[in-house]
């Protein structure tokens, strides 16, 4: 008990990214249909992204934003890092991109070839 | 001793990222595997408000769960749900 | 005084609130069928919502306009989106419990068979 | 099967070495050095109370302009990749498969409350995603976040009445402009300011109130724009099935 009330809130989420990226990989690597493997890198994307945020916590900060609430003399001591939260932010709207750029492709393939299988799509192998 | 709250919820919401992404992996039906990858990505966004970072949660509620749901179902139409 | 009094209604409403919410859980887990699933979705979560958004009011007084423009959007979406879903549950065919007694959407959906009888 | 095995091995091996990171993690208990001088000097030298604003508008302004022409070439690649087929004989099948797919279908129009409910909520929806980067200063949220909302709100609009239309030349003119005004705020700032994407080019004004922070709330619009009409730009290819030429 005291194990899990000593744990920082920000290992849990470190920890359980890092699980998440596996489970994404995994599920690139073993399906054979293209949105499926679009799903396990979409899975991995969120993984990554908890891993940063999780990296940027501070123990008992609080938002990075001054008002009211957090004085400008206190900001320093009080807030989380707000350069992990900037290039999260970045790149979750980069990732829906990468998503509908591969989800385009797929589709094109779909209306090529009749099927998502990669394994029939052999003519672009080496 | 007591566990804090706020170190349950996080246990709570992790579990529930980690079990939806399982779900979006194993599941045969393309479409439910599509609703749990985006369930993943909305227990994500109350986590990053738990760890203080509202701008990112606010993004990864609207974009993640929202419209990458909606391309993977557009998708998923137009290659008529092959599984 | 007024403080200690707005604690406690605060926290009963949020006690009812969450209340709602579990036996909107329990309904999702019990009822029969699609519909009637839906319709425990929607009713017991509106409500459970509004209550907890009542009781965050009380315990925040300062917050109350915020909170008044979200029960509104809840109000205004919550039956529209379960609506949306009945429909298209209907729409691809999902039936009935055998319970059922009566379905307008079928009907209006199949004018000729009604002026045949 | 060896395929598998070889998955598994490679997935085990990883699972090793984020295990020995996981070890070795110790939650911070102060700032990185970096965000410690964001936290000091941001506030005076931008006049923005959101920290996470003024790294992404200035600090890291160049980044942001890179991340707005990433999005704007995959909302090019997408729309590249999903316009009609050339192809004659595979034009035709296609057609008469969808032909065949819409009858066959249930395909109904979307019922008067929901028609009433879009026309309500949409308007308030868009007026939200204004909202919110505006007050990207100020309040979390801003451009991204504003044009993810102004998107989700096309999304609905595509949901409920799909057989509106969303003009194509719009779409286009209003990106351009935005993403040219970005470009040439960032201009402006080497011209009168300290460097490149420099806010200090308007007055700062006082601190917290809305319009304060230099050129930030301008910037804001415009990425704020960009980003919600070119996500717009690709659920709208996304959704029609037969996309006319580029």
């Amino acid at each position: 008990m005291s194990l899990i009330a000593d744990t920082p809130i920000s290992l849990i989420v470190l920890c359980s990214g890092l699980a998440l990226v596996l489970i994404g990989l995994w599920g690139m690597l073993t399906q054979r249909n293209m949105i499926r493997m679009i799903v396990g890198f979409s899975l991995t994307d969120t993984g990554v992204h908890m891993v940063m945020v999780s990296i940027g916590y501070v123990t008992g900060g609080t938002a990075p934003i001054i008002n009211d609430a957090v004085p400008i003399a206190e900001a320093a001591s009080r807030v989380v890092d707000p350069v992990p939260s900037a290039l999260v932010l970045t790149a979750i709207v980069i990732g829906l991109g990468v998503t509908a750029v591969m989800l385009s492709v797929a589709i094109r393939i779909y209306k090529a070839r009749r099927t998502l299988m990669i394994d029939e799509c052999t003519e672009s192998k080496w | 001793m007591t566990v804090p709250v706020i170190t349950l919820l996080t246990i709570l919401l992790c579990s529930g990222i980690l079990i939806s992404g399982l779900l979006a992996v194993t599941l045969n039906n393309l479409l439910s595997a599509v609703i749990s990858a985006g369930l993943a990505s909305l227990f994500a966004s109350v986590v990053y408000v738990v760890l203080a970072a509202p701008d990112v949660a606010m993004t990864e509620a609207s974009i993640g769960s929202g419209l990458t749901t909606m391309i993977f179902l557009y998708a998923i139409r137009k290659t008529r749900g092959e599984d | 005084m007024f403080d200690s009094i707005g604690v406690l209604v605060g926290n009963l409403f949020l006690i009812i609130g969450a209340l709602f919410l579990f036996s909107a859980g329990l309904g999702v887990l019990r009822m029969p069928d699609t519909y009637n699933r839906i319709q425990t979705g929607t009713k017991a979560t509106t409500l459970g919502t509004i209550m907890i958004l009542v009781g965050i009011a009380c315990l925040h007084p300062s917050w109350t306009w915020k909170l008044i423009i979200l029960v509104f959007f809840v109000m205004l979406t919550n039956p529209v989106s379960s609506h949306a879903l009945a429909r298209a549950a209907h729409s691809i065919g999902i039936r009935e419990t055998e319970a059922t007694v009566i379905d307008k959407l079928d009907d209006e959906d199949e004018p000729p068979r009604e002026q045949a009888e | 099967m060896i395929k598998r095995l070889f998955i598994l091995m490679m997935l085990a091996v990883m699972a090793v070495i984020f295990l020995n990171l996981a070890g070795n993690y110790r939650e911070n208990t102060e700032l990185s050095r970096l965000g410690h001088y964001y936290a000091e000097n941001g506030p005076q030298e931008l006049g923005a109370p959101n920290l996470v604003t003024a790294v992404v508008v200035t600090y890291r302004g160049l980044d942001t302009l890179g991340e707005v022409t990433v999005l704007f070439i995959s909302a090019a690649g997408v729309g590249l990749l999903l316009r009609r087929t050339r192809r004659k004989q595979d034009d035709e099948d296609l057609e008469q498969g969808d032909r065949a797919e819409e009858t066959a279908g249930v395909h109904k129009p979307a019922s008067e409350i929901v028609e009433t409910a879009t026309e309500l909520l949409l308007p308030m929806v868009i007026l939200f995603g204004i909202y919110v980067f505006l007050n990207g200063h100020l309040s979390p949220g801003g451009g991204f976040q504003g044009g993810a909302i102004i998107a989700s709100g096309t999304m609905f609009l595509l949901l409920a009445l799909p057989e509106s239309h969303i003009s194509r030349l719009m779409i286009a003119v209003i990106e351009s402009l935005s993403g040219f005004s970005y470009v040439v705020v960032g201009v402006l700032g080497v011209l009168l300011a300290g460097g490149f994407l420099d806010n200090r080019i308007i007055d700062p004004g006082t601190y917290g109130a809305l319009f304060s922070a230099g050129a930030i709330p301008l910037i804001y619009v415009f990425v704020g724009l960009k980003v919600g009409f070119e996500l717009s730009a690709v659920l709208d290819r996304f959704r029609k099935e037969d996309t006319g030429p580029l």
